[in-house]
């Protein structure tokens, strides 16, 4: 990483999801020099694993492809993916930072052809379905991934895998000698985007996630809708691979709860009635969702997104936080128990599966950040006076939904090129 | 009407709220439910609560005094704490049931033929009288608490019941007399009628 | 650089190219058909030898246009990054051999697929010269904020403190818009317990303090015109006189009205003094300055409820039909107004959802349930303002029962309505020549298409899209705040930082001669020869970005600096004089004809596929990514968007011999997906046209089909060509083969 | 001197010809190996359960267990109080964390005791006796005495609420917690794998006031024992194990079930896979004799 060209007049972005794409992009575009550092294999994060977004039910790829062409476009940007901020010092204007890359065992010469994951055996839980499906042990992250560069996953090396796949290579692309290496960049300022995680659904106990095949998640539910994903876009369940039907939506899974997440992550609510339109998508008629709510918020205009959601006979709405969840043991149907609390109607209702609204949980633990800077309770970072030139964008400043994040990481990009600005003296 | 619910009604007029605060066993978290309803779901006896606890909350914040206090549904509380460890916003409501049964007790508004507020008077009466509990007392006062004769068919359709315990070694007839308690009964009754008095004169000066 | 032309023709033999196909038969093809003057194979041409072996050729041998004949334009675009030339792409690993089976049979198919890609990226190489910049590029550091509440006057100060000026236009006497007439603002910091002091003052101290920032007060704009770098602004004070100034870009900030709740009489208001909307109550805490608030008539308040949702969230008619979303946390706030100074205070919020999201909004939720302010889920009927106490009925959803509360003050939770000046929609343009201000606009454009932005819907001036919520259809105007989206303070002022970013961007990209999204940096523009002009306005009206003005002679006049480079205008313009240097009508048109079209005996149909590049082509792109195989007949031609197709394309290729067409686009209407706006509506408008030259050259409709293709439609693409092959089998060859 | 030394609080039922009596038997064998010294909080009393509320309110009754942490301080400083009835621990452990955490309740508590010329500082650790057995000692460290393994048992481990809410034991869950399974393992028997009423109610206190309803929830509890084909429930609470053995009877004539569930405490199990006898585990004072232990214990 020696050719790395980087002053303290250049911006740092910490993540390569959209909202540090973004970031990363508007500073750019503007003329500023970028390096964008991303710890997975390619660019896209979170986003990349949905199937729509709400409201206007549009593609995350859609919105991906233009992005990366942005990069691709863009010399001011410099992507370093496998890439990780391991230690921060120094102050606005002038920081020292350590990067650490971890081995990609694949270079330049990738032409992404392919023919190293086809001489792997091993496969592994694939990473892109939350683990519902598998993939090699030398893979394309995703179809659109960027870099559009294969990986070796570290577990076959040293296995005669490992081996096969050089072997079978015929561009010299793959070097099992890749060592994690440091390096050490001088930047004038830093957008922080290492945005968010979803809520460890096994710790939601009374949910049984742990124990019923047929709770699972709103991110793994994403992912069965996608063509590309591990049931290629049907609705099936996990217990017994059957379709689906009668669905439940669990709201405030792990948020809003003390024993949990006790802030709200904004996005569940829209996130579930988006989804009983897949269902609707499916199955029409034939097919229901329930969703059980403490409060809907479906902020701001796209209220009429929940109009529309609650005119559809096939969608019902119980307020209530789900007591708990046991298995039918005959059908392995999971059975939610609780008390509609809009007139005290205590329910014993049986679906096919259970989805749950899994909160936002900020990638990053309060501790461990490699810099100082204010975090709330939650773990979300302040705007605040001390952070100096470090300015968090999207999901590691709130609990946001996509468009809120790009308008946050939209607003770093200014904080950090006023950082910049006043370095190189041009602000005026 | 009881004096002291004739004082509490005056004192509060139609603030319940406040009067639950003031009176009430944690009763100052009242109003931090959302009406998310997990404590009714998660309730034991759940089906059998007139008012599950987060509607009793909704019905204190909407002042209706008589039928809260009146009702029978804190007594169905059997302290499993499933609702405390499932709410999401903290609230004690074990204790908070307790806390109103105990004061709907005290007004006299409680219903003089819950079992269970009888149960549980005798049971205070019982461990307080020596400190520790006499189980043989409490049984047969339990058997009596409806009554001679209802006891008498009480303690006949447990006779099976009494004697395995017996048997066992693990019920003892002579501690109908005597029986176990602490040495220090004066302490402890100074102790209770202290802590009695403490709890009287604080829910007097409470400012909302 | 060299003016003549030289093409070098780079023939790549990886990635199983080598094996699948005659490379060398494909290199004379580029030199014998296409008139490369240069054609080279290399092993693996993305490679350091690779690279090395064109830009000697650039360096030494003065090529100056570059055919790349290999992988997708979508793969190794870092690798093949040669300064100063144009490059096109010859599309022969996922266009050909990965759609293609390995078997004798298909093999022939396979390599006439390969030989024609190779002829159309040499051709279209002929055709696209280097861009560069146009002259008339403007560079203006100054940015125009419309708008003097908290929203612009953040965009201002963050202007600044970029190093660039600004200039405030407000049309009231003040700065400070609604948040000078409120008491606090909700907490915009941990731990989100308590109300805050708005920051009005200092924000008002520190654009005194600036030498950066000038502000216009009791000012409106009565005429805006230019471009990005060169915008020209009229500003008329209330007493008429104007100053003309130059901005390089403009941020509109014009904020909202609060909902009239003289339309809510069921609710008392107007009926009663007691009955106000949260902004009414705010100026009423102001008054009171942290003493009891007081009524009209004096009296202490003792009890209040909010009522959520006023004319909100309803189909009624003269309501508002959709959320304000600050509401809620806004009634928490001024609950907190009566708790902080007097706990005794009964202070009940009616709400049917409570939305105070993000980890602010949960605690600020909480913090109010502990300073005792109740909640009920419950929907107000009525405020009877009858008795002494004002009476709101209402249902306790909870509870399950008709009851109500009697309280000294109700307080409606009206919302927001957008100031966004005119719906151009119905609002006409004043015809060239006869400018009219209207007083109702917020910027009085002298744009062609209208005197204000486009509205999104529910009359803001949102931006459409979700990854992109900077995406204006005014180049170089930004809309922050309410006028953008009903918001909170809090949303108010981040959203206003972004739009600064995105005007000083635009001030820069306008020096440079840049485009701005979705074609960042793109240095093409679209150039008009006007003695060809019939003045037929479709390229003015087609315009997704308003970018087209008209002269006095009513001819079209290009506003480079507002152009997005989507190309509608050249795909709208019937007479075919308008281009771009690097994507033209033969940009084009010139590849589809110089395919080879085997005679009507050889039974080998030729399809035309013309692809969005940002949709459909990567989605057969990754179609073959997944081997899925398609027909060897289909001759793909990636467009910048459907609304750049010309239907001379269509008509040239039908002439030509091709035995059908297929366009793919994106997702049109209320939803719609198109990046440039109208571009794939505007293409289905026209090709309803194409069955009249169908007719015209007696063929069947059939062979020309339009489709919406998703991004993630990696089955369906390959079908609808599949289809057409069908089609085609089906109705026979075209008879324009010669 | 033994290994570890406790302030024991026994509560109750555990007195001699109390309902939990054999239950003491068996922890006194049990400790006995373990060489745990166990020394009795001199003068104890009752916690009042959490029943005592019709006649109690908050502060008396807190102050009833304050009363037996303060003469636990002045009697067994520095040593951990330990509680072997969920009522008990539950009690004391709630009274200590809520005075400890309201400085005002603290005050008032000690005013109070002051009556009696005590203090309370709640400074000790108070803790439920599985929670020493496995965080003191470890399953290892409890599997090492065992001389006869229960091969061939099936136990279902049946917690209840209040060892296992709001606090809970060696920081399980209070959904699925497995503790008692884990302790069924290390003494050779099988545990019913997700035995679902594991911590449901018994009805506690309202076996008592409420025979019907308590009852219908007792026999779901056995039931689904059954279910997981046991043959024998585990507890580590005095109120659980009487709800859920004495009660059978009247469940079978209400109901017309077949139950006879022995259903024992966990000390027991201990005791018996340690070598001791019938009587030594108080398994003599099973209403429905746990046949399988007292075979193993008898050999």
């Amino acid at each position: 990483m020696a050719d790395i060209i980087a002053t303290n007049e250049t911006i740092l972005v910490v993540g390569g999801g959209i909202s540090g794409m973004t970031a990363a992009l508007e500073a750019a575009e503007y003329g500023k020099q970028v390096i964008l550092v991303e710890k997975e294999a390619g660019v896209g994060g979170r986003v990349s694993k949905l199937y729509k977004y709400f409201p206007k039910l549009c593609h995350p790829t859609c919105g991906q492809e233009i992005n990366q062409r942005r990069i691709k476009m863009n010399p001011n940007v410099r992507l370093m993916t496998m890439t990780e901020v391991t230690e921060v010092s120094g102050e606005e204007g002038n920081y020292s930072v350590t990067l650490k890359t971890s081995p990609r065992y694949v270079n330049n010469n990738c032409t992404a052809c392919g023919d190293c994951a086809n001489a792997v055996e091993a496969e592994f839980d694939d990473e892109m379905n939350y683990g519902l499906g598998k993939r090699k042990g030398a893979y394309l992250p995703s179809r659109m991934s960027f870099p559009q560069q294969y990986v070796l996953d570290p577990r076959i090396i040293g296995t005669p895998d490992a081996n096969a796949a050089k072997e079978a290579c015929k561009y010299d692309a793959i070097d099992l000698d890749m060592q994690e290496e440091s390096t050490s960049i001088t930047v004038g300022a830093i957008v922080w985007a290492t945005g968010w995680q979803p809520y460890d659904a096994n710790k939601i106990q009374p949910y049984g996630y742990d124990r019923f095949d047929n709770v699972i998640t709103s991110v793994e539910f994403e992912r069965l809708m996608d063509p590309h994903g591990p049931t290629g876009g049907k609705l099936l369940r996990p217990s017994d691979g059957k379709e689906a039907k009668n669905i439940a939506f669990i709201q405030c899974a792990g948020s809003r709860d003390r024993n949990h997440l006790k802030h709200c992550s904004r996005i569940c609510c829209m996130a579930s009635l988006k989804q009983t339109t897949y269902v609707r998508e499916r199955y029409g008629d034939d097919g229901k969702s329930t969703i059980y709510y403490i409060d809907i918020r479906a902020i701001d205009r796209i209220d009429n997104f929940f109009q529309n959601v609650k005119a559809d006979e096939t969608v019902t709405f119980i307020k209530s936080k789900v007591a708990n969840i046991v298995e039918n043991k005959e059908n392995k149907n999971p059975v939610l128990r609780g008390v509609n609390t809009e007139g005290y109607d205590r329910y014993e209702n049986e679906h096919d599966l259970v989805v749950l609204a899994v909160g936002m949980q900020p990638s990053v633990p309060a501790g461990d950040f490699p810099m100082n800077v204010v975090v709330n309770e939650h773990g979300f970072i302040e705007e605040d006076e001390s952070n100096g030139g470090i300015f968090a964008a999207g999901c590691s400043a709130d609990a946001l939904d996509v468009n809120r994040a790009v308008q946050s990481a939209t607003a770093s990009a200014l904080r950090a090129i006023q950082v910049v600005n006043r370095v190189a003296g041009t602000e005026g | 009407m009881s004096n002291l619910n004739q004082t509490m009604v005056e004192k509060y007029r139609n603030d319940f709220l406040n009067e639950v605060r003031a009176n009430v066993e944690e009763g100052d978290w009242v109003n931090m439910c959302m009406q998310c309803g997990v404590c009714a779901g998660s309730c034991p006896l759940g089906p059998y609560w007139e008012h599950p606890p987060q509607e009793i909350f909704m019905m204190i914040r909407a002042g209706k005094r008589e039928e809260v206090l009146t009702s029978t549904s804190m007594w169905m509380c059997t302290s499993c704490y499933n609702c405390i460890a499932r709410c999401p916003r903290e609230l004690p409501i074990t204790h908070i049931m307790h806390g109103l049964a105990h004061y709907a007790d005290r007004l006299g508004l409680a219903p003089k033929e819950q079992p269970t507020r009888k149960f549980a008077n005798k049971f205070w009466d019982n461990l307080t009288k020596k400190g520790r509990v006499n189980e043989l007392k409490l049984g047969l006062a339990l058997y009596f608490m409806n009554g001679f004769m209802e006891g008498i068919k009480v303690a006949m359709a447990n006779q099976k019941l009494g004697l395995n315990m017996i048997k066992t070694k693990r019920m003892n007839p002579m501690e109908i007399i005597g029986g176990h308690g602490v040495k220090d009964t004066s302490g402890l009754h100074a102790i209770l009628k202290k802590a009695r008095e403490i709890e009287l004169a604080k829910a007097e000066e409470f400012k909302g | 650089m060299a003016d003549e032309m030289k093409i070098g023709a780079y023939i790549c033999k990886g990635c199983g190219i080598g094996e699948r196909l005659d490379t060398a038969q494909m290199a004379q093809i580029a030199t014998r058909d296409a008139k490369a003057a240069i054609a080279k194979e290399h092993e693996f041409l993305c490679n350091a030898d690779g690279i090395k072996m064109i830009q000697d050729d650039i360096d030494n041998e003065g090529v100056n246009r570059v055919a790349i004949i290999g992988c997708s334009r979508r793969a190794k675009v870092e690798a093949f990054n040669f300064k100063d030339v144009a490059i096109t792409r010859g599309n022969i690993r996922e266009g050909v051999i990965w759609v293609r089976p390995d078997t004798d049979e298909a093999r022939e198919t396979t390599q006439d697929m390969a030989d024609d890609y190779v002829r159309m990226a040499v051709i279209e190489a002929k055709f696209c010269k280097p861009p560069t910049p146009n002259e008339e590029t403007a560079y203006n550091r100054h940015v125009l904020v419309v708008g003097g509440g908290v929203t612009g006057m953040t965009a201002a100060v963050e202007i600044a403190k970029a190093g660039y000026s600004a200039t405030i236009v407000e049309k009231t006497g003040a700065l400070g818009g609604a948040a000078a007439k409120s008491w606090k603002r909700i907490p915009q910091k941990s731990p989100y317990a308590d109300p805050e002091d708005t920051g009005v003052a200092d924000l008002i101290k520190f654009i005194e303090d600036s030498d950066k920032i000038t502000v216009h007060l009791n000012s409106t704009l009565t005429k805006t015109s230019g471009a990005p770098g060169r915008f020209s602004a009229d500003i008329t004070a209330e007493s008429g006189s104007t100053t003309t100034e130059n901005f390089g870009a403009i941020v509109q900030a014009s904020g909202y009205t609060e909902y009239d709740a003289n339309q809510l009489p069921e609710l008392g208001y107007g009926k009663s003094d007691n009955v106000v909307t949260q902004a009414e109550l705010d100026a009423m805490a102001l008054a009171a300055d942290g003493g009891p608030i007081k009524t009209k008539d004096g009296k202490e308040v003792k009890s209040v409820a909010f009522v959520q949702c006023a004319g909100q969230r309803s189909d009624k008619e003269g309501h508002l039909n959709y959320c304000s979303g600050h509401c809620c946390s806004t009634s928490v706030k001024q609950a907190m107004y009566f708790k902080d100074q007097n706990p005794a205070i009964d202070t009940n919020v009616i709400y049917t959802d409570l939305r105070m999201p993000g980890a602010g909004g949960e605690d600020f939720y909480r913090s109010g349930q502990r300073k005792g302010v109740t909640f009920t889920k419950g929907c107000v009927t009525e405020v009877a303002t009858g008795g002494s106490e004002l009476e709101v009925k209402f249902k306790d959803l909870i509870l399950n029962e008709d009851t109500s509360e009697k309280v000294d003050l109700v307080v409606l939770a009206t919302g927001q309505v957008a100031n966004s000046g005119l719906n151009i929609d119905e609002v006409g343009q004043d015809e060239p020549g006869e400018w009219k201000t209207n007083p109702e606009s917020v910027l009085n454009l002298s744009y062609r298409q209208g005197k204000d932005i486009p509205q999104l819907t529910m009359g803001f001036n949102d931006s459409h899209f979700i990854c992109f919520p900077y995406e204006t259809r005014r180049t170089g105007i930004y809309t922050a705040g309410p006028v953008r989206r009903p918001m909170d303070m809090q949303q108010a002022m981040e959203d206003a930082v972004g739009a600064a970013m995105k005007a000083i961007q635009a001030v820069e990209n306008a020096g440079k001669g840049r485009a701005a999204h979705p074609r960042a940096g793109d240095l093409s523009y679209p150039q008009f020869r006007r003695e060809g002009c019939t003045q037929c306005k479709r390229c003015t009206v087609e315009c997704p970005f308003g970018a087209i003005d008209e002269d006095e002679q009513r001819f079209p006049q290009f506003n480079e600096a507002r152009c997005r480079r989507c190309g509608t205008c050249m795909g709208a313009c019937p007479v075919r004089v308008i281009s771009f240097e690097n994507y033209s009508v033969d940009s084009v048109g010139q590849q589809i004809k110089n395919i080879d079209i085997p005679d009507e005996f050889e039974e080998k149909p030729r399809i035309l596929a013309l692809a969005c590049e940002n949709d459909a082509y990567p989605a057969l792109d990754m179609a073959a990514m997944n081997r899925v195989e398609y027909s060897a007949f289909v001759r793909v031609v990636p467009v910048r968007c459907l609304g750049s197709v010309n239907l001379i394309w269509i008509t040239d290729a039908l002439n030509s011999g091709y035995d059908g067409a297929v366009l793919m686009g994106c997702k049109k209407g209320e939803n719609y997906q198109c990046h440039f706006v109208k571009g794939s509506e505007m293409a289905s408008v026209r090709m309803s046209k194409v069955d009249d030259t169908l007719q015209s050259l007696s063929l069947e409709p059939e062979r020309v089909t339009t489709h919406e293709v998703a991004i993630t439609d990696i089955e369906r693409a390959p079908e609808i060509i599949n289809e057409m092959a069908e089609t085609i089998e089906k109705i026979g060859l075209s008879p324009f083969k010669f | 001197m033994a290994t570890k030394e406790y302030s024991f609080y026994p509560g109750c039922s555990s007195q001699k010809g109390a309902s939990g009596s054999n239950y003491q038997v068996s922890v006194d064998t049990m400790c006995d190996v373990l060489d745990i010294k166990l020394n009795d909080i001199p003068d104890w009393n009752c916690c009042s359960a959490s029943i005592g509320y019709a006649g109690g309110g908050e502060l008396p009754r807190l102050a009833l267990s304050a009363r037996n942490l303060a003469l636990s301080e002045q009697a067994n400083p520095d040593q951990d109080v330990v509680a072997t009835c969920a009522a008990c621990w539950l009690a004391t452990r709630e009274t200590k964390e809520r005075l400890l955490d309201d400085d005002s309740l603290m005050n008032e508590t000690n005013e109070a005791l002051a009556a009696a010329g005590l203090k309370v500082e709640a400074k000790q650790d108070v803790r439920h006796m599985v929670e020493v057995l496995i965080e003191d000692f470890g399953y290892d460290g409890l599997a090492q005495h065992v001389k006869k393994p229960l091969e061939g048992i099936k136990i279902a481990g049946y917690v209840g609420c209040q060892t296992n809410r709001p606090f809970g034991i060696a920081g399980e869950s209070f959904e699925n917690p497995k503790y008692l399974d884990k302790l069924v393992e290390t003494m050779g028997a099988e545990p019913v794998e997700n035995y679902d009423k594991k911590v449901s109610c018994c009805g506690g206190a309202l076996a008592f006031s409420e025979p019907e309803k308590s009852q219908a929830l007792i026999k779901d509890i056995i039931e689904s024992a059954y279910d997981g084909g046991a043959e024998m429930i585990v507890t580590p609470c005095p109120v659980c194990q009487m709800n859920v053995e004495v009660y059978q009877d009247q469940i079978n004539a209400k109901y017309k079930t077949k139950f006879e569930m022995p259903v024992v405490y966990y000390s027991q199990l201990m005791s018996v896979a340690y070598g001791k006898g019938v009587q030594e585990s108080g398994l003599n004072g099973q209403v429905i004799r746990a046949k399988k232990l007292e075979d193993i214990a008898g050999k």
